[in-house]
């Protein structure tokens, strides 16, 4: 409906939607909506935690050893490449209130490379675990190394010498969430990239940046996740 | 009453603004500082290095509460400041709250079954029977012991062309006769697995142990099993009998570690 | 102007060229229809979808009653016919019933009625149109895939077995989630910041206060049902042992999920035919809704308490004593604002000026029907009761009646009442109450005898039963063939007026509702200038006697005008 | 049991079937008294709404009054069917209650479901398919569980049903009152399965016994004690018909074969080779495995099929899994007859 955006310009700035009064009405809408979905998001993410919660009663000693045979050094290493991500993000936000386009942009970027980095520390530690056989569920095969690596836990999860059924719930688990979460990174990455593109164009000025705005609550919203997820999966005693 | 007009397609917008915000054409927005952004980041930092620490320390059970409280604390610092949500209208600390209120619903009710199955009656929603001392079908437990055992099949002719003939094993007939040779032959006569899977004498003296009751069949069968599986019986069932008469099944049903597979150990290997 | 119908969609225009501009002649062409942007499009759009979804549905729903005419094989085998009810049930549920009043008449009036120009986004719904298709689509495609005969519930394990049509149908409700999410996004914004000015909370139409639960609804339960239906298809293809018992899963945590959503939803889609019969037993009884913030404040309390009653689904499924002790009572508690709402219909009733036109026939049969689909959930509240009645017939007819006889009246009493708005034409209104007279008895013929055979032990989803239970089969079967042509009927009374129809004035029913105030079809921007909004909706007392009577006596047949 | 009021109706109403366990007439008893109360309601909602539809019909020259607000009459109709649901909701928790927690010196009978057969173990591990023989007047606790998918025991007679879950034990109790019998021999109980479990692809007849969800049933004879206890001691004889057959096993293997649903898979036309192997002329002969081996199909082999069918998986049968059963010696010896018998034809 081209037209009717071409139309629109005549009651206001270009980026007034035809069916909003004011540039305020659009913003608000905007953001009120963005944590609607957010709470979605939250509640879209609880099945897991909900699931975990409940294995996690069944199965303390599995999901105690479990814990021990991931890496709480790249856990934490990621933790806070997350949290400074969420830095760059409301930095970015900052800078556009003040109408400081290039700024934002160098936050945009640095937002998008902590991210990128956060998937690198990622793809080490599952390709670690790929490696040693702690794949989710049914695949949950360790090899010599990853028998090891269990070690004195085997005494304790393993049961009559054969594998450790319950720590194939755990695996299944710390996959399926860390797998949904870098999903959500990933799906952040690609919208940070177009709104830096959007930036770049010098779409955004002091008097509208609701984009950049969305875009950095849901990226916050992603980091909120990942503070649940580190202590849950990677500090259990 | 109708004020619709045959309009143009460009209607001139009415000039009265609509909605909450009469005179709000501009937004003023809340800006945060680089130095109170920078504040906030120290801080999760600080929480970050304060939880990788509570867990080196061993609170026992104390850990999780301790965790989930650190991060709660770090998850507010980011929704109130870097989600500005301090500065926001209430309706969006409203969506936040409605979303935390559901999610606890879902795990307080969902916690509500998964966590107290069994107490009513130790034989309702347990993945373990305390009489028996078995597993219930389906699980990891029953799968191993059940899924892969060879069977060592004996088939008996002669067995078979009396049934044929007369509807009567041999077996039968001395049974039915009350002598003991039969009932030697038709022990005998059962595969091994398959006389642990069907006969099950330490299941019936089992349950005989936790309920001070025995049917007189049961009794009848217990007896008549052969003299190994009637020595390791009592034994299988006073272990089982103990776990049974403790309250809280969830102990030993679901601490899938210990008190369950204690009581597996107690049990004679089939 | 020259307007050619470009399509056949519903209000197709006449051609003259001295129309005024509405919704429908603003643009032409099959391309303004696909990438429009304007609500009503939309609706209209969804209009469309829902229905033939509601056909296909309807006639997997008759092949299964024919299939249960005798016990054993009567025209298919049992894996036929145990297709043929999980396509039923998926199609209704995530195809039509969900969708059918918030996204199609929703989209449509909701606007309209807040005086607003579009809702808040109208990419995004446009794009949760899409989504709806596409997922549409997939869930279908199942068919084509393989034998899906999961049941519309999934439940593990028997879903991890089989074939690989169960990712079809499950991959394809998990489209449509995020299609119902984007939707309930959609109306909480349009609804907080587009109003009209004048338009309070207290002024607001009590349609919009039943949709604005139900999107709370849809955005608050949609995501479990989304990562719900995720899990099945990971523990599927990659088996990572959550639902799974085999490998120390719990196959109760699935109901748990599955439910979670799933009962929330059973409100998704009664709310919104609530908020229809709001709108039309007003404008028929000519009179204020009785106690309006009670009414208001009952959708919303539905909208909560519909959360925390999920586990009422599972009292025969090995959950926890404690657990069904507080769903059991908890349950209890739904019965309260459903209560409200039909006490202040009958005090709405209550001296007012009661017309029996034919939007207002669905919607008395929708208090009544719902009535007994309400009572019978006490039975089944009860958990004694429950034991004994779960999973049986009895449970059948109570949802139907719920869903049919609450939902799908209140869908066809809000079609009744706002097609002269939708498509400019009046329909027959004598075919319309005889299509009525089908339904209403075929639908009680059908499923009234499903509470017998349910009470008397009669478990759902039998293919064989005894022979016991055969001659209340035979009567159910022969009540949905009533009902089928009922239906029938129907389509050809709608299909007439839309290209036959007298055209429709601004206000045919005589109602004070806003949306009635705009043009028919409306103005493209729904009201040609920005309303102000000097009363509530319900003010009949404000209303001077010609406004209310006068459109009403020029639409109608004499007897029911006088 | 408990002090519910009853309602006695030994052959069952309109409404309900027989009633056959002592918790019966408790639950009749309510389910009656939350049917008046509803009649009451709709009755009065209805009736109301029809008088006024009839008294404030439009009329020309009468407008609708204006609406007015009663607060004390909202609150009423708020607060009073809150009291009665909460003593419903009393009533029917003491009741569920009492059918889930199983009196101490109750008969334990497991019960096995798996698709599409129920398996009843008694305590001395006799097992029977798809029947059972039960005492009357003892109470019985059923402690279920299921190999495969979910199924549910469902008793209408004794107004119970329980999930049968895999990975889970549940448990329903009930008692069959001795004054049922009335000096009839036994009385059969009918169990159905109330839990969708499907049905295999491509079968021919849904209707016969066990072969689907829908077919899937039990029956459970009630007998007096003596003749239960004698029945414990023997195992399970075979059936009268076979009696003076020239093969009674062959007989009795083809009621098992019917009975326990192993023609849901398994033909003996000769022909149809799926969902399982076909029975005829498969005695004496050559059989190859999934796994490349192969052995002559005897008696033992046979046994091993029956008792743990995933030991040797015949080839190309991959698919579908079938489920061990546990049929008790003398059974599993009549059905080699019968596929012997097969074979000789």
């Amino acid at each position: 409906m081209a037209t009717d955006t071409q139309t629109a310009g005549e009651h206001g700035p270009a980026y007034l939607a035809h069916h909003f009064d004011t540039p305020a009405q659009q913003f608000d809408t905007a953001k009120l909506a963005m944590w609607v979905f957010l709470a979605q998001e939250m509640l879209f993410f609880s099945g897991l935690f909900v699931a975990y919660v409940v294995f996690r009663f069944w199965y303390p000693t599995a999901f105690s050893v479990g814990s021990h045979l991931l890496d709480w050094k790249m856990g934490m290493l990621n933790t806070l490449i997350l949290l400074t991500s969420s830095f760059t993000a409301a930095q970015a936000v900052s800078y556009a209130q003040r109408g400081m386009p290039k700024r934002v942009g160098w936050m945009l970027i640095l937002t998008i490379l902590l991210a990128a980095g956060f998937m690198v520390v990622k793809y080490f530690e599952w390709n670690h675990k790929f490696h040693v056989g702690f794949l989710p569920g049914a695949h949950f095969k360790p090899d010599a190394e990853g028998m090891v690596a269990i070690g004195d836990a085997v005494k304790l999860a393993f049961h009559g010498g054969g594998i450790g059924y319950h720590l194939r719930t755990f695996f299944g688990l710390y996959f399926v969430m860390t797998g949904l979460h870098g999903l959500h990174v990933l799906i952040g990455m690609g919208i940070l990239a177009w709104i830096w593109v959007r930036n770049h164009r010098g779409e955004f000025s002091s008097e509208y940046w609701t984009p950049i705005e969305i875009t950095a609550l849901y990226w916050h919203l992603v980091d909120l996740v990942w503070i649940f997820l580190f202590p849950f999966l990677y500090l259990i005693d | 009453m109708s004020n619709a007009t045959a309009g143009t397609a460009a209607t001139h917008r009415a000039a009265t603004p609509k909605g909450e915000h009469a005179d709000e054409f501009h937004i003023h927005p809340h800006i945060s500082s680089t130095a109170l952004n920078a504040k906030v980041l120290g801080a999760l930092y600080f929480f970050t290095f304060l939880t990788v620490l509570a867990y080196r320390v061993d609170l026992g059970n104390a850990n999780l509460a301790v965790a989930t409280l650190i991060s709660v604390a770090k998850s507010f610092l980011v929704c109130a400041f870097f989600m500005h949500l301090r500065y926001e209208k209430a309706f969006m600390s409203v969506a936040l709250l409605g979303g935390i209120v559901c999610m606890g619903l879902f795990f307080g009710y969902t916690l509500n079954d998964t966590d107290h199955r069994g107490e009513a009656n130790p034989f309702s929603s347990t993945r373990y029977n305390q009489v028996t001392g078995k597993y219930a079908h389906g699980t990891p437990e029953w799968i191993e012991k059940n899924g892969f055992v060879e069977v060592t099949a004996k088939f008996d002719e002669a067995e078979q062309k009396a049934l044929e003939a007369t509807g009567e094993t041999p077996a039968e007939a001395a049974k039915a006769a009350g002598l003991p040779a039969g009932d030697a032959a038709k022990a005998a006569a059962t595969p091994p697995g398959e006389s642990a899977a069907k006969a099950n004498p330490e299941g019936a003296a089992g349950a005989a142990a936790a309920n001070g009751k025995g049917t007189k069949a049961g009794s009848a069968t217990a007896g008549d099993a052969s003299s190994d599986a009637g020595k390791a019986a009592p034994d299988a069932g006073a272990a089982k009998g103990g776990g049974g008469a403790t309250k809280g099944s969830a102990g030993a049903a679901k601490g899938s570690a210990g008190a369950a597979k204690g009581s597996g150990g107690a049990r004679p290997t089939r | 102007m020259t307007v050619k119908a470009g399509v056949a969609i519903p209000g197709t225009p006449s051609e003259t060229t001295d129309e005024e501009l509405n919704y429908l002649n603003n643009k032409t062409g099959i391309k303004s229809w696909l990438l429009t942007l304007d609500h009503k499009r939309i609706g209209v759009m969804y209009l469309w979808s829902v229905l033939i979804a509601f056909l296909i549905g309807g006639v997997f729903a008759l092949l299964i009653r024919t299939e249960l005419l005798t016990p054993g094989k009567t025209i298919m085998e049992a894996d036929t016919y145990n297709e043929m009810f999980t396509l039923h049930g998926t199609i209704m549920v995530f195809l039509f019933i969900i969708p059918a009043i918030p996204a199609a008449l929703g989209n449509f009036f909701l606007p309209i009625q807040l005086g607003a120009k579009d809702v808040a986004f109208p990419r995004l719904n446009l794009l949760s149109y899409y989504l709806y298709v596409l997922g549409s689509l997939v869930a279908i495609g199942s068919i084509i895939v393989g034998h899906i005969d999961t049941g519309w519930t999934f439940y593990t394990p028997y879903s991890l077995e089989g074939n690989s049509s169960v990712l079809f149908m499950t991959g394809g409700a998990f489209i449509l989630g995020f299609s119902s999410i984007l939707t309930g996004v959609n109306f909480i914004a349009t609804t907080h910041k587009m109003r009209a000015p004048g338009i309070t909370w207290r002024r607001l139409p009590l349609f919009i206060w039943s949709l604005y639960a139900t999107a709370v609804i849809q955005v608050l339960a949609t995501p479990v049902l989304a990562i719900t239906l995720l899990l099945l298809i990971l523990e599927k293809t990659m088996t990572i042992g959550i639902f799974d018992s085999r490998l120390g899963g719990d196959p109760v945590l699935f109901e748990h999920f599955f439910w979670f959503y799933s009962h929330p939803a059973v409100y998704i889609m009664i709310l919104p035919g609530m908020g229809v019969v709001n709108e039309v037993i007003t404008t028929f009884s000519h009179r204020r809704i009785y106690g309006y913030m009670f009414v208001a404040m009952s959708s919303v309390a539905l909208a909560i308490l519909s959360f925390l009653v999920w586990g009422h689904h599972l009292f025969a499924a090995g959950m926890s004593a404690y657990a069904t002790m507080v769903f059991s009572m908890l349950t209890f508690l739904v019965a309260i604002p459903s209560g409200i709402k039909i006490f202040n219909w009958l005090a709405t009733l209550y001296q007012g000026s009661i017309s029996l036109a034919s939007p207002m026939l669905y919607t008395l049969g929708f208090i009544a029907l719902f009535t007994i689909g309400g009572l019978t959930g006490v039975f089944l509240g009860t958990l004694a009761l429950d034991i004994h009645l779960h999973d049986t017939y009895f449970v059948v007819a109570h949802f139907h009646y719920v869903m049919v006889g609450g939902t799908v009246f209140g869908f066809l009493s809000g079609l009744h009442y706002w097609w002269p708005k939708m498509t400019g034409k009046m329909y027959n209104e004598t075919v319309a109450r005889i299509a009525f007279g089908f339904v209403f008895i075929g639908f009680n013929v059908t499923f009234f005898s499903q509470f017998l055979l349910g009470s008397q032990g009669m478990p759902r989803r039998y293919y064989d039963y005894l022979d016991q239970y055969q001659p209340l089969h035979m009567t159910s079967s022969g009540g949905a063939y009533i009902l089928g042509v009922g239906f029938v009927i129907m389509g050809a009374m709608f299909l007439h007026s839309l290209f036959k129809g007298k055209k429709a004035s601004e206000n045919p029913w005589g109602s004070a509702g806003y949306e009635w105030m705009t043009s028919t079809p409306p103005h493209p921007e729904n009201f040609a200038e920005t309303p102000v909004m000097t009363r509530g909706p319900y003010d009949y007392e404000l209303c001077t006697e010609a406004e209310l009577y006068e459109g009403f006596r020029s639409e109608l047949p004499a007897a029911l005008a006088e | 049991m408990n002090d519910t009021p009853v309602f006695n109706a030994p052959n069952g109403t309109l409404q309900l079937p027989p009633q056959m366990s002592t918790l019966a007439p408790h639950v009749d008893w309510l389910y009656y008294l939350v049917f008046w109360c509803s009649v009451a309601s709709f009755v009065a909602i209805v009736g109301l709404m029809t008088i006024y539809i009839i008294k404030y019909r439009r009329r020309p020259g009468r407008k609708s009054l204006p609406t007015g607000h009663n607060t004390p009459l909202e609150i009423a109709w708020t607060v009073i069917p809150l009291i009665l649901l909460m003593g419903l909701f009393h009533l029917g928790f003491k009741n569920y209650m009492s059918g889930l927690v199983a009196p101490k010196d109750a008969l334990q009978i497991h019960v096995r479901a798996m698709q599409w057969n129920w398996e009843f173990e008694h305590p001395n591990g006799t097992t029977q398919m798809n029947e059972a023989m039960l005492p009357v007047g003892v109470p019985i606790q059923f402690i279920i569980s299921s190999s495969d998918v979910l199924h549910s025991f469902y008793v209408p007679e004794a107004r119970l049903k329980r999930d049968a879950v895999p990975g889970l034990y549940t448990t329903l109790w009930f008692e069959v009152p001795k004054e049922r019998l009335q000096g009839k021999k036994d009385v059969d109980v009918w169990v159905f399965c109330a839990e969708y479990c499907g049905a295999p692809h491509g079968i021919t007849n849904g209707s016969e016994a066990n072969t689907n969800h829908s077919t899937m049933r039990a029956q459970l004879h009630f007998v007096p004690q003596s003749v239960y206890d004698d029945f414990l001691k023997k195992g399970p004889p075979p059936p009268p018909e076979c009696e003076g057959k020239p093969n009674v096993a062959s007989c009795w293997g083809e009621q098992i074969y019917e009975q326990a649903g192993c023609r849901a898979c398994h033909h003996t036309d000769g022909v149809t080779e799926q969902p399982g192997p076909n029975w005829k002329g498969l005695f004496g002969h050559n059989v190859k495995f999934e796994d490349g081996t192969s052995q002559v199909a005897d008696a033992n082999y046979i046994r091993q099929s029956i008792l743990q069918p995933q030991a040797k998986i015949v080839a190309g049968y991959t698919t579908i899994n079938m489920p061990p059963y546990r049929l008790s010696d003398r059974e599993i010896d009549a059905v080699v007859a019968y596929i012997k018998s097969l074979g000789e034809q």
